[in-house]
């Protein structure tokens, strides 16, 4: 049935897209995994930490006002002026630096050459920290995030999709813009980790610490500047699910969306969590759009993971990472 | 009240002791070793078993009334086992020292005329078989480790536990010989003979009977009232004959339990796991351990270290005297139990000492502080004197009249008598029957009532009745007016104190004693950092008046410590110098033991000693020594003379 | 069945038996790279078996064959006069085959006690719910294998450290309790990777002591790599010589010694 | 400082080998277990048994198991949660299709099918390891919690979705539904904890236990050595879930009473139970019970410092312990990865030698 056809294409063009922020999420994971081995389990709470944070410079909220009224009485909330989007951003990405600066003095400092699962559990830590700060600071209650963004019914697509098939493609404009800019963005970083002279100190230390050290190039520098990325990739994130679907804790979540994504993809492979973002985008709609009404729907929850377990079974070094040799 | 009586008729052998246990205390525990990570541990009746099977397996091996068995190895319940396997048998057990090199334990083999020999591992059968070309007497060699021995030709060897099957196997061809020989055992029977190592000459196998060992034991065991619940740890050699006392006597007459450990290097662990009830240990043991606990504690934290010195300030006041049982105040009773919580508990428990209800200690003389610490500590370390001969027991210290300066009371049905010349003398059951084909050294030793001469010179204190031992006998000599001259006695005294490394005494034929001291350079110059004095070499701290001071303060103690002694009051150090250099085995004067070789000092610093009598306060002198790198030279100097404050004797007759 | 071919006397009077194992035309590849080219040797009842070889002949990865760790693309191993198929390691364990390795393997997280008690987990049987309620199996055997491998302790003179973590322990010692291990086994066929390596020489005199003993008092086979030259010719009986994943020499050590391809591919570098 | 070991010698490998070998650690555990089963039970109220004891004891099982997993055998857990709602839903079937049969029955069985559960999920573990793993097992927390919550069946058609508990009585007194009394509740999972503790001691301490720890500390050379990866991992998944589907039947049935899959078994709850073993101590029977008290009594602590003393929000409370629980947690990893546990030895080291700094 045609009907059904096309329904599962905008599906598919929705999926798509979802997959982008997908990859745009899992990429953080990637340099972050590449550079310092560690699983980056706050990365979520990275996006929802920087969408507060804008959202709070923005409206010119008063940082840790209910913690501030709390002890001293007080009933502050606002200093009353709005910026403008693209100052608001620049602040938040300074803010995501000076966290990425923190973090890596505080906390990956002293935890080098500890197991990887060690790492991936202090980041649960950080992630539980970081949820609770940001509340603080900017208060739990749900925001409206709004850039500027275009957002709503694609009329262009609608009409044109209109005269091919007498039926019009929803699509949020919101989503076309996103899958633009995480597009974008996924080719600067795959161009400035390859081609910028930092970028291939990243890539010496990923291959190898102690080689990378003895040419001389500094561990924490290299942190620190992959955090940044993982921070600013989440501010992106953070924009574009936070002017989709307002700013709340849920927004924490897309984390464990990127995570089969990166299962996928494979940990160290930049390709990888491109590809895996798309494919995981496309195959959860489509699921829930073909199998999902017969058990229930809301599949999206689990089938990413699903999936990615079933990959794994068979392929556990992922889509694109290199077969491990054992050796003893 | 059933064993007194049994002493003197059924239970006259080591055998008989065992029976005796066996049907007493079945159950109970006789023997621990720790081996495998536990303490494999044999009942009496297991005990007696396994013993009567090795003794059955000796006499298929055709062991015969009088042989000599050769014990060597470390304390292992299976070696003391063989021991009274071998009196089972009418044999004659002769532990050898583990360490000696294959040519003494050829020359005590070759002596005694060993039959059997048996040994604890690979290594002491390889120094057995090492020499056995030269002891055609040897005619069966039995291990007791397996380990390593496969390759060797068994045709007159055997392992230990081989031999006791063939002895349980064999208990109906040879149970009842057995029987007869164990019958046959009286008093009289020499129980062991230990060879006493000899500092002069040969050494001697000294035989011990029945009666020696046995009666011994009774008088020692009731005298401390140990119980079959003690726990020992037996720890010492073999050979020597206060752990066969302990570990065989005492053990076998009041059925205490003997604990060896795993190997050397676990003994201290061993020592704390057991906990010993009873404890023996020579002084170099608790003062290395003393020294052991203050380094460990040099690293603890100020205010633990400040908590650790404060109460142990405490136990040193009131320690000894609540162990003695003496009045002591409520407020420092509560210190003390307060310090007991904090420190005395926890530290005797680290150490292994918490459940030691009698101690030991005795060989040497031991230093009064070193002996106080575990008295304060409220560990009941006590003092005894004896020896080989004397089935060890002369004197002993009786709980409550405890001092580091005396070796206690004549042990109960031993006489001990003090001959003109100052020498001790006793009479005692524990009296050794003979030196083993050495009469005349036995006769030497022991006259014909019975006296032995124990070689040592010494003299009852008046009022509490103690014996004190001064010096070897040989060493005592008489000053101008004929009184005592004892200089061990009074350089012992002085080397208590750390700042004193040596002391050299002179007086003998003189009108008044004198003495060279050699300062501890670490001690006093540790001191010296501690007031910050400066000082560049040895010969110019030693030189230091301050130091001079601080030495006087010592020798003038020790005068008025010696005069409390009417015998020895003519001993006060009435000059003294601090010697330029110190004294050294390289120059020959001291032995390589680091003993004062007294006549060559003499000689050698004639004109030092000449001007302590001439009455001079300065001397100048010029030394020879010998350099590292063998090289001679001189080291000039000019040295005080001090005179020290002493008691007069008369002032003390009229004092009291 | 294949046959078994008499055993022979060592100089010492130590009675070699048949032959336990044999490879046959081994060949190993990584990818592309060929590890192992083509080998075959046997390894008799009894005898001191050493591999020989400069770094990167295959020595190790010969090991891991006979291991059952890598499984070779051409050739075969037989063992107990068995072809051995395809097996996983733990299969090959409970043939009676262990091992030390060359960088030490022990479990940190456990005392030396329960590390050599690891050894034994081959031969215990209890089950799980016995396990679990501590009752008459698993209590009872749990005693006898702590028998046994108080024997081994008291063998290799650990006793001191019989409860201390592994992580604690200097190297020297760890590699004795990793001796100690492989021993709690029972093997058959015990295989050394380096068992001297970055000792000091005393700590080499007594492990090469160990091994002799271990040969002596338990008949156990042993294959062992080893560096030092020295320590080979004084322990082996026969000596199997790697080079570049070939087999260049194979016999006594006087035969090896006196291989002319050996001295200039292994001798040669072995004195630098 | 209170230890006397001088006297207290091992004479048998049982003895050795005991749980407390020191006689002074021995009384030690007595007395807690009198003070447990002999006092407490009598002086407990509503308030105590609901915010400090029930969830305390609860939590203890969940951590012991998810301990067993993850401490032991070095496999790492993030569906908990999951496994709990597993249990929680099968005890909750089981008491309404089965309400003759006793609960004790009803809480053992659901452990046994979570179990079951447990190691169809743990099979990827062969393949997958670390924290591959870890993300996989998110997969079972995922897809369990929609199952529970988009199949009807599961709770009984009822149209809130929710579970709740009916009375269900042992000897006469109710420990489920509205009736229970506190001490009823309290005693009810004191005995079951007990003896999963006990339990869970004798799988670890003897053969099970070493080839976990073998896997967890070196799963290569632990093959070598002819232990066998698949059975020792899938056992160490199967007995983990058994003891954390217990935990979730005893969870929902005796401590919530009602229970909504979504909120009462979501991936925080996973954390939850993570966060316990990791600042209790990994590997360490102890350390699952520190961990608990101490993620249990923090949250009411705090909750009766900031809103009872101070009066600040809820919510802003629970940000502060979030961040606290955060913090805590990078902390001990950083410090001490072995947990209060550790730290508890140490303390002991230095008391027993005492006054000895080393």
């Amino acid at each position: 049935m045609p009907d059904q056809l096309l329904y599962a294409t905008e599906a598919a063009l929705n999926g798509l897209m979802a997959g982008v922020l997908y990859s745009l999420v899992a990429l953080g994971f990637v340099l972050i995994f590449k550079a310092s081995g560690i699983f980056n389990y706050a990365q979520g709470v990275l996006a929802l930490f920087a969408a507060l944070t804008l959202v709070g410079f923005q409206n010119g909220q008063v940082p840790f006002a209910h913690l501030i009224n709390a002890v001293f009485g007080t009933d502050l909330h606002h200093f009353g002026w709005q910026l403008p989007a693209l100052v608001a951003i620049v602040l938040t990405a300074g803010v995501m630096v000076a966290l990425a600066i923190v973090i890596e003095r505080y906390v990956l400092k002293h935890l080098v050459n500890q197991p990887p699962i060690i790492l991936f559990m202090a980041t649960i830590g950080m992630a539980y920290f970081l949820e609770g700060f940001g509340d603080i600071m900017w208060g739990a209650d749900i925001k409206k995030l709004d850039v500027g963004l275009p957002q709503g019914l694609n009329e262009t697509i609608d009409a044109v999709t209109f005269e091919a098939f007498g039926y019009g493609f929803f699509i949020d404009n919101l989503d076309i813009v996103a899958s633009v800019v995480a597009a974008l963005l996924v080719i600067s970083l795959t161009l400035f980790s390859q081609y910028s002279k930092q970028g291939r100190a990243l890539r010496a230390v990923a291959d190898d610490h102690q080689a990378a050290l003895s040419v001389g190039i500094s561990l924490r520098f290299i942190w620190v500047l992959v955090w940044s990325i993982a921070g600013f990739v989440a501010l992106v994130a953070g924009i574009m699910w936070g002017s989709k679907s307002g700013v709340q804790f849920s927004l924490s979540l897309i984390a464990l969306k990127a995570l089969p994504v990166l299962m996928l993809g494979g940990f160290t492979s930049i390709p990888g969590a491109i590809v895996g973002g798309l494919i995981i985008g496309m195959g959860e709609k489509l699921f829930e759009f073909f199998i999902g009404p017969m058990i229930g729907g809301a599949t999206e929850n689990w089938f990413a993971y699903v999936l990615a377990l079933l990959f794994l079974v068979f392929r556990p070094q992922g889509l694109f990472g290199e077969k491990i040799i054992e050796r003893v | 009240m059933e064993r007194q009586t049994a002493a003197g008729a059924d239970l006259q052998s080591i055998p008989a002791l065992l029976a005796r246990n066996a049907a007493t205390w079945g159950a109970l525990p006789a023997y621990r070793e720790k081996e495998f990570g536990i303490w494999q541990s044999w009942t009496w009746a297991e005990t007696q078993a396994e013993v009567r099977a090795m003794a059955l397996g000796f006499l298929t091996l055709g062991m015969e009334r009088g042989d000599h068995v050769a014990i060597i190895g470390r304390n292992r319940p299976s070696l003391y086992w063989s021991m009274i396997a071998a009196q089972m048998c009418g044999a004659v057990p002769v532990p050898l020292y583990q360490d000696a090199v294959a040519e003494e334990m050829a020359y005590v083999l070759d002596h005694c005329g060993a039959r059997f020999v048996v040994t604890g591992d690979q290594e002491q059968v390889d120094k057995v078989l090492e020499v056995q070309d030269r002891l055609p007497g040897i005619r069966h060699i039995v291990y007791l480790d397996k380990r390593g021995m496969r390759k060797y030709d068994h045709s007159r060897m055997n392992a230990l536990a081989d031999v006791a099957a063939e002895g349980r196997a064999a208990h109906h061809r040879v149970g009842a010989e057995l029987d007869r020989r164990i019958g046959e055992l009286t008093f009289d029977h020499p129980c062991v003979m230990l060879y006493t190592s000899g500092t002069t000459g040969k050494p001697k196998g000294v035989v011990l009977s029945n009666r020696n060992i046995i009666v011994t034991s009774k008088n020692s065991s009731e005298f401390d009232r140990l119980t079959h619940s003690d726990e020992v740890l037996a720890y010492l050699p073999m050979a020597w004959v206060g752990d066969f006392i302990f570990s065989i006597g005492q053990a076998m007459w009041t059925g205490f339990t003997v604990n060896c450990p795993e190997n050397a290097a676990t003994m201290m662990t061993d020592l704390r796991e057991i906990g010993p009830t009873y404890f023996f240990a020579p002084p170099r043991v608790f003062e290395g351990q003393l020294t052991n606990v203050m380094i460990r504690m040099e690293d603890a934290g100020r205010i633990k270290k400040r908590m650790f010195d404060h109460f142990m300030a405490v136990a040193r006041r009131v320690g000894p005297a609540i162990l003695d049982g003496k009045p002591v105040s409520w407020v420092d009773r509560l210190r003390y139990r307060l310090g007991d919580i904090m420190v005395y508990g926890p530290l005797k428990n680290t150490l292994g000492y918490s459940r030691i209800r009698v101690g030991y200690t005795a060989g040497e003389a031991i230093g009064p502080e070193i002996f106080d610490f575990y008295r304060a500590l409220g560990i009941n370390l006590k003092q005894l004197y004896g020896q080989t001969e004397a089935s060890v027991f002369i004197t002993q210290q009786p709980d409550g009249e405890v001092r580091s300066d005396t070796v206690g009371v004549p042990s109960p049905g031993v006489e001990v008598r003090i001959a003109e010349s100052g020498e001790v003398f006793y009479r005692s059951p524990g009296t050794f029957v003979e030196y083993f084909k050495n009469p005349e050294s036995t006769a030497s030793t022991k006259d014909a009532e019975g006296w032995v001469a124990t070689g040592d010179a010494g003299f009852f204190e008046e009022g509490t009745g103690h014996l004190r031992i001064i010096d070897r006998a040989k060493d005592v000599g008489r000053m101008a007016d004929g009184r005592l001259f004892a200089p061990k006695y009074v350089e012992n005294k002085l080397k208590f104190y750390p700042n004193i490394l040596e002391a050299v005494v002179f007086g003998s034929g003189r009108d008044m004693c004198t003495a060279f001291i050699n300062i501890d350079l670490a001690a006093v110059g540790n001191w010296a950092e501690r007031n910050n004095i400066a000082y560049a070499s040895y010969q110019e701290l030693a030189g230091h008046p301050k130091v001079y001071e601080m030495i006087q303060g010592h020798v003038e103690e020790v005068n008025r410590s010696v005069a409390a002694d009417p015998m020895l009051a003519g001993c006060q150090i009435h000059r003294f110098l601090i010697l330029h250099k110190e004294l050294d085995a390289d120059d020959g004067e001291l032995t390589r033991t680091r003993k004062v070789r007294r006549n060559i000092i003499a000689e050698k610093f004639a004109d030092l000693i000449e001007a302590l009598y001439t009455g001079k306060d300065q001397i100048y002198t010029e030394t020879e020594v010998t350099y590292e790198d063998g090289r001679k030279g001189f080291i000039k100097a000019t040295l005080t003379i001090r005179d020290a404050a002493v008691v007069a004797d008369e002032q003390r007759m009229a004092a009291e | 069945m294949k046959d078994m071919t008499e055993g022979y006397t060592t100089a010492d009077g130590r009675r070699i038996g048949p032959v336990l194992m044999e490879m046959k035309n081994i060949t190993l590849r990584f990818g592309g790279v060929k590890a192992i080219t083509d080998i075959s040797f046997d390894i008799r009842e009894g005898e001191i078996r050493a591999i020989i070889g400069p770094n990167g002949a295959g020595k190790s990865s010969m090991l891991n064959v006979i291991s059952g760790f890598y499984v070779p693309q051409e050739g075969e191993v037989w063992f107990k006069g068995y072809r051995r198929g395809p097996m996983r390691p733990y299969q090959v364990a409970r043939l009676g085959i262990s091992r030390t390795f060359q960088n030490i393997a022990l479990f940190d997280g456990m005392s030396v006690l329960d590390n050599i008690m690891t050894g034994r987990l081959t031969l215990m049987k209890s089950g799980l719910l016995n396990q679990a309620l501590w009752w008459g199996r698993a209590e009872r055997e749990e005693t006898e294998h702590r028998e046994k491998v108080e024997k081994i302790i008291d063998f290799l003179e650990i006793q001191a450290i019989r409860k201390t973590p592994v992580g604690r322990l200097p190297y020297g010692l760890k590699k004795r309790v990793e001796l100690a291990r492989a021993l709690a086994a029972e093997p058959k066929l015990l295989l050394l990777d380096e068992p001297m390596a970055g000792m000091n020489v005393e700590e080499k005199e007594d492990m090469s002591r160990f091994i002799l003993d271990v040969n002596d008092e338990f008949g156990t086979t042993i294959v062992l790599i080893e560096h030092d030259m020295g320590v080979v010719m004084d322990l082996s009986d026969r000596v199997v010589v790697m080079d570049y994943g070939k087999k260049i020499g194979d016999g006594t050590p006087d035969e090896v010694r006196s291989n002319p391809d050996v001295i200039n591919a292994y001798l040669g570098v072995a004195h630098d | 400082m209170f230890y006397r070991e001088a006297g207290d010698f091992k004479t048998s490998y049982a003895d050795d080998s005991q749980t407390f070998p020191i006689r002074f650690d021995r009384l030690r555990y007595y007395a807690v277990v009198a003070v447990a089963f002999g006092v407490i039970p009598f002086v407990i109220n509503d308030y105590w048994a609901n915010a400090v004891f029930v969830p305390f004891l609860i939590y203890a099982i969940a951590a012991i198991g998810l301990n067993i997993l993850t401490g032991y055998c070095g496999q790492v857990s993030l569906g908990t949660g999951g496994f709990m709602a597993v249990g929680a839903y099968a005890c909750y079937k089981l008491m309404t299709a089965f309400p003759e049969v006793s609960i004790l029955i009803h809480v053992l069985l659901a452990g046994g099918i979570t179990a079951m559960v447990g190691v169809l999920f743990g099979l990827p573990s062969l393949r997958i390891k670390g924290f591959y793993l870890a993300v996989a097992t998110l997969a079972a927390q995922f897809f369990l919690v929609w199952l529970f919550n988009k199949v009807p069946w599961f709770y009984n058609y009822s149209a809130s979705g929710q579970i709740s508990a009916p009375e269900r009585t042992i000897l006469g007194h109710p420990v489920t539904g509205a009736a229970t009394t506190a001490s009823a509740k309290y005693l009810f999972c004191l005995v079951i904890l007990f003896a999963l503790a006990w339990l869970a001691r004798n799988l670890t301490r003897g053969t099970v236990g070493r080839k976990w720890m073998a896997i967890r500390d070196m799963d290569i050379a632990a093959e070598i050595i002819g232990v066998n990866p698949l059975t020792t991992k899938l056992s160490a998944f199967a007995i983990s879930s058994f003891y954390i589907g217990v935990a979730g039947a005893l969870f929902f049935a005796v401590y919530l009473g009602a229970a909504e899959v979504g909120e009462a078994f979501g991936i925080q709850k996973s954390f939850l139970i993570l966060f316990m073993i990791i600042i209790g101590g990994l590997g360490s029977i102890f350390g699952s019970f520190a961990g608990a008290a101490f993620m249990v009594l923090m949250p009411v602590l705090l909750k009766n410092i900031l809103v009872g003393q101070f009066g600040w929000a809820t919510d802003l409370a629970a940000h502060v312990e979030l961040m606290i629980v955060g913090a805590l947690i990078v902390i001990f990893l950083i410090a001490e990865p072995h947990g209060m546990a550790q730290l508890w030895r140490l303390a002991k080291e230095k008391l027993r030698l005492w006054p000895f700094p080393h």
